[in-house]
């Protein structure tokens, strides 16, 4: 950059403000709290170290309702690398390879500013992935807006997948898989999630742990600007009708510049220079330097001065609060900053050394050699609140009975209003608004129920979903936690993959509300159970709290992102049937249940209220289950592959058909109420194709291993065909499942 | 695209940085995809004016070979190398799809592999990709054969339903008036092994190593 | 009559396209060139000839659909 | 001194972003809008104070860089 195109920046101190009982609660500190502060600090505070408390230990930064339920995940296993605490979890891959990832939410600013708000939502996931030294290879997006008919959902949608996809694309990292979902509970607080799988090698990990007294501490990326200044608290905090009015400001994402971020750190990552590196992401420059520091049990000097700023007049309080995007913290070794440098300079970057190591375990921040903030690291992290929140549970509802769910309906017409649903139509318009081809090893694309990416320059692929039935978590969230897990474990294992381990998001209401906790402390429990059982530990997650508007919360959504392994890309299979006259054998035992089913919900009409207990989860059996698929799969037995779940077995073999577009003729005798057995929502199931020749062996296999499998249908023809009378074309059955998206995005062209 | 000029070339190519004011001696020039500068201002406008694009014209002006694909394409028509100019999508959306494409133009160096008029599947991933230009201009490259490829359906038929971005006449790719210069909106890299579920890309770069070795 | 809507990122808000611009702009050699900045212009033909009606009215246009509020700033130019 | 740049498309080049707000204007009610075009500003901060010099400058830049002159047109207001 020529000189004149250097712009001088003074900084501002910042006015002596009083700490009144006002400043504080703005700073959303409660009473006691703040009297934690005074204990540890052993005066008043300034405003800049008040601000600092109030962003550490917000919700979002402190976990402070539910870091007591985390902690009881499991979040071990043999090939486990590295679980929760960092900034993504990573996990053995073989071959010297690790699988680096997270999902993050960005629920709030997505709302307010729908582009930029998942954009950085993108940013902020991608830059946690490569933090660790990783490079992003898939990107995915867990998305609920609210109901179709609210006027803010289609805006809302347009933005949200333009600001991912923008992001994403940008990046050349492709974006291959998420799910879609609508329900009025999300009308005022949708969820954005977005989630990034990266590729390390196993032996040169990036971690956050300062060390090294006298060590330079040296900032990286864009220059701080008056971004996002109490971003972190917002997402702490429950809407209101002022939300709108206050707009506070939402950061502007600039992808080229993390584009660029990306390829001067993994440059950097390749030489000795780094001690720690971390993303500033919420609470920017104060968190990093606090997670840095604290978890090295260092002090940490920054010249405010040095920070390089985008604005002049920058107050201190303001560049430690800054959310600008695309910046990191890293710790050199002593004597490589000029290595760093250049590596930062040819890629056009802010290289600034703002500061060093010390020993005295305190923060301590200067502005031109005046102390503007000094504060103790260890009491501020440690005192950080835990609560034990009041919590209740929600009880079992009673188990619904086929015959008051509408059992008149003819199949196929049902099935033609089922696939049509906002829930269960396809979501061609959102990922093909999605690069997920970029980078070329996209060998699974979206629309199936996992996708698949290669290793480059193995016969290897990682598999990734993300998975929640809120409506079950609803009903009772124990076992809507163990069901988003073993749905993402199923969609893996459908593809052939091996399950590793899981991410997390947990999304919920306000959790001084006892309900609420008690739906939090009941899907814990199910995820927990269900990682156990599974071996599929939990290496990564986020939580967003006070995801609520006027009293009413979202549905509880626990969204999980699951990575699996494909050992041997020959050995792997998807949902699309292949040839005329396969058998389409089912697995796992169908009851029929349609308790919290979409059924209920879209061909019923039952309020959620009333649509009774979702169905159970057999650990033990989905064990079973799946292993058994999965070998049939590695065997080369079977080819395809499909799990059930939402809208039951008819939308199961409608998907296969219409993945195929080859039609099936059903062929399967009811020995329960028809419309329970093709809509029921019993889990642990999935569909297979086989030869003919084959069907009766792997028939025999199944039940040898006390596995229930039953042959439900035959490859052939144009139409999905219960009997002669009961059929729909797979035209027709096209046309109600990619329509319904296009159609309300556009709804007068 | 590495992959897929390795596959072919059973070599890897050299990567050139963007700064570089001297090529060396070489055969093809690949200006691939991605965003170059965030495709912000306008698409491989601000790439197009990068110190290593005057050499590139330069080699192209001689006669060596050059394939620019998306991104790439955009850069070759903002350096001039290619007539009109790559408009945002008419739904305005960025659009990630495989299309038909029909091979229009013979081309020795670049569709040596395929027959005229065969159709081929490749993805196309992009938000600009709407071809503009003049009418005379349009004639002129119809008339002189430098129409590469069009957008078409599984059985070679064009039309406005088909076409995937609004490009005028439907062109996915067009040649130079000399035929060393290919600029083209479709990904070929991202369908050269069956494991991407299609490899009719593979003959563009077959050929283009048959033809120039 | 016509109205002319010139939208820009707010103050203070990071404009990643002024910035790459300017840098290109470094690149090319043009000395001097202190910020840049890009915002949108619309133009929008209109088929009142009252002045005040006009402004009411793109006003509104840009409340609801040409500007975005949250992170820019909008102003309104009339011709005939 | 500060320059401002305008740049859009020319006559006859069709522009999708313009029809689309003109849609969306249409969708929510807004009647007796013709013809809508969309373009881009670009203000640029200059350290000179000479205004011919100015013009000579920022023209080169869009004749480089600023304007794509196979489909755009650019014209340049100077302000002080
Ligand atoms: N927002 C999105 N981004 C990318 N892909 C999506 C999105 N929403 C849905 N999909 C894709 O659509 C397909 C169907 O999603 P879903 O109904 O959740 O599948 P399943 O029931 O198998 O979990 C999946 O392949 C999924 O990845
Ligand atoms: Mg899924």
């Amino acid at each position: 950059m020529s000189a004149s195109t250097v712009k001088k920046h003074t900084m501002t101190p910042t006015a002596v403000i009083e700490i009144t009982d006002d400043v504080v609660a703005e700073h959303g500190l409660s009473p006691d709290e703040y009297k934690m502060v005074l204990d540890i600090m052993g005066r008043v505070p300034n405003l800049t170290e008040l601000g600092i408390f109030s962003v550490m230990w917000s919700e979002h930064c402190s976990y402070k309702s539910s870091k007591k339920w985390l902690k009881t995940l499991p979040t071990e296993a043999p090939w486990v690398i590295c679980g929760p605490g960092e900034n993504a979890g990573i996990v053995d891959i073989g071959d010297g390879q690790a699988a680096v990832f997270k999902m993050e939410s960005h629920n709030h600013p997505s709302y307010i500013e729908p582009y930029q708000g998942a954009a950085t939502g993108v940013g902020g996931i991608m830059r946690d992935v490569f933090t660790m030294g990783a490079r992003p290879i898939a990107n995915l997006n867990a998305l609920r807006f609210g109901q179709p008919g609210h006027e803010k959902t289609r805006h809302l949608v347009d933005g949200v997948v333009a600001g991912i996809g923008g992001y994403g694309n940008c990046m050349g990292v492709p974006t291959v898989g998420g799910e879609t979902a609508f329900h009025s509970s999300y009308d005022g607080n949708i969820l954005v999630n977005a989630m990034t799988v990266g590729l390390a090698n196993a032996d040169s990990i990036f971690y956050s742990t300062a060390a090294g007294i006298g060590n330079p501490v040296i900032y990286v990326g864009s220059k701080t600007g008056r971004d996002g200044i109490h971003g972190a608290t917002m997402a702490s905090t429950e809407f209101d009708e002022g939300t709108e009015a206050k707009r506070p400001t939402v950061q502007v994402g600039d992808p080229f510049t993390e584009k660029l971020l990306l390829e001067a750190c993994l440059e950097l990552m390749g030489t000795d220079a780094i001690v720690a590196i971390q993303d500033m992401g919420a609470a920017g420059l104060t968190s990093s330097s606090f997670e840095m520091a604290g978890k090295g049990g260092v002090g940490i000097e920054i010249k405010l001065d040095q920070v390089p700023q985008r604005e002049t007049g920058m107050t201190p309080y303001e560049i430690m609060l800054s959310e600008s995007q695309e910046r990191m913290l890293m710790v050199l070794h002593r004597g490589a900053e000029d290595e760093a440098r250049k590596i930062f300079e040819k890629w056009e970057l802010d290289f600034a050394v703002i500061g060093h190591l010390t020993e005295t375990g305190r923060m301590v921040l200067t502005v031109d050699g005046e102390t503007v903030a000094d504060l103790p690291i260890d009491p501020l992290s440690e005192a950080s609140p835990e609560y034990d929140r009041p919590w209740v549970e929600t009880p079992l509802p009673a188990t619904l009975d086929a015959a008051d769910v509408a059992p008149d309906v003819d199949p196929m017409e049902a099935l033609a209003k089922l696939i049509a649903s906002p829930d269960l139509c396809s979501k061609r318009w959102i990922w093909e608004q999605y690069d997920h081809l970029v980078m070329g090893h996209t060998l699974e694309r979206p629309g199936g129920d996992a996708a698949v990416v290669r290793i480059p320059g193995h016969n290897k692929a990682l598999a990734v979903t993300s998975d929640c039935t809120p409506r079950y978590c609803q009903a009772h969230p124990k076992t809507g936690g163990a069901q988003a897990v073993v749905e993402t474990w199923r969609n893996l294992t459908a593809t052939g993959a091996t399950p590793l381990a899981i991410t997390d998001c947990m999304n919920f209401g306000n959790p001084e509300r006892p309900e609420i906790m008690g739906q939090f402390v009941g899907a814990i429990e199910g995820m927990r159970e269900a990682c156990l059982a599974l071996d599929y530990p939990v290496v990564s997650g986020n939580v967003s709290l006070y995801n609520e508007t006027k009293g009413t919360g979202v549905q509880p959504t626990p969204t999980i992102g699951g990575v699996g392994v494909i050992s041997d890309i020959a050995h792997t299979t998807n949902l699309a049937v292949k040839t005329e006259g396969d058998c389409l054998i089912v697995i796992g035992e169908t009851v029929g249940h349609l308790g919290a089913s979409l059924y209920a919900r879209e061909i019923a009409g039952i309020a959620d209220s009333d649509a009774g207990a979702p169905p159970p989860v057999d650990l033990a059996v989905e064990r079973t289950n799946g292993d058994f698929v999965r070998g049939l799969i590695e065997n080369g037995e079977i080819n395809a592959c499909h799990d059930l779940s939402d809208g039951g077995l008819l939308i199961g073999l409608a998907d296969m058909a219409l993945a195929g577009n080859q039609g099936i003729d059903i062929t399967i005798e009811a020995d329960m109420p028809q419309h329970a057995m093709l809509f029921g929502e019993d889990q642990g199931r999935y569909i297979v194709s086989c030869s003919a020749g084959f069907a009766a062996q792997l028939i025999n296999k199944a039940t040898e291993a006390n596995i229930p499998a039953k042959q439900v249908g035959i490859v052939g023809g144009k139409s999905l065909k219960l009997s002669p009378d009961c059929a729909i074309s797979l035209a027709t059955l096209r046309d109600a499942f990619e329509n319904w998206l296009p159609d309300f995005m556009s709804p007068d062209d | 695209m590495v992959d897929a000029l390795t596959q072919s070339m059973g070599a890897a190519p050299q990567l050139i940085w963007h700064r570089e004011t001297v090529l060396p001696d070489l055969d093809l020039i690949v200006l691939p995809g991605g965003f170059s500068y965030g495709d912000y201002l306008r698409s491989g406008a601000m790439a197009a004016r990068s110190p290593v694009m005057k050499e590139v014209v330069r080699k192209a002006n001689d006669g060596v070979a050059v394939l620019g694909v998306c991104n790439g394409f955009q850069m070759l028509t903002e350096a001039g190398l290619l007539p009109g100019a790559l408009m945002r999508n008419r739904s305005l959306k960025f659009i990630c799809r495989d299309v038909f494409l029909k091979v229009d133009g013979a081309n020795q160096t670049f569709s040596g592999n395929y027959s005229s008029g065969q159709v081929i599947r490749i993805p196309v991933a992009h938000h600009d990709g709407n071809y503009f230009a003049d009418n005379e201009t349009l004639n002129r490259l119809e008339g002189e054969g430098q129409v590469g490829y069009r957008y078409c359906d599984a059985e070679g038929n064009t039309g406005d339903a088909i076409n995937p971005n609004g490009s005028a006449r439907h062109i996915a790719g067009i040649y130079n008036d000399r035929g060393n210069v290919l600029g083209m909106m479709p990904h070929p890299e991202d369908h050269v092994e069956d494991l991407q579920g299609c490899s009719d890309g593979r003959g563009l770069f077959d050929g283009l190593v048959e033809a120039l070795s | 009559m016509k109205a002319i809507v010139h939208v820009t990122l707010k103050n203070g808000v990071l404009d990643p396209q002024g910035k790459a611009i300017e840098h290109a702009l470094d690149g090319l050699g043009f000395d001097g060139v202190g910020e840049v900045r890009q915002g949108k212009v619309i133009e929008l033909e209109l088929d009142t000839a009252d002045k005040d009606a006009a402004l009411s009215q793109v006003s509104d246009m840009c409340e609801k659909l040409l500007a975005n509020t949250v992170i820019e700033d909008y102003s309104i130019d009339l011709a005939d």
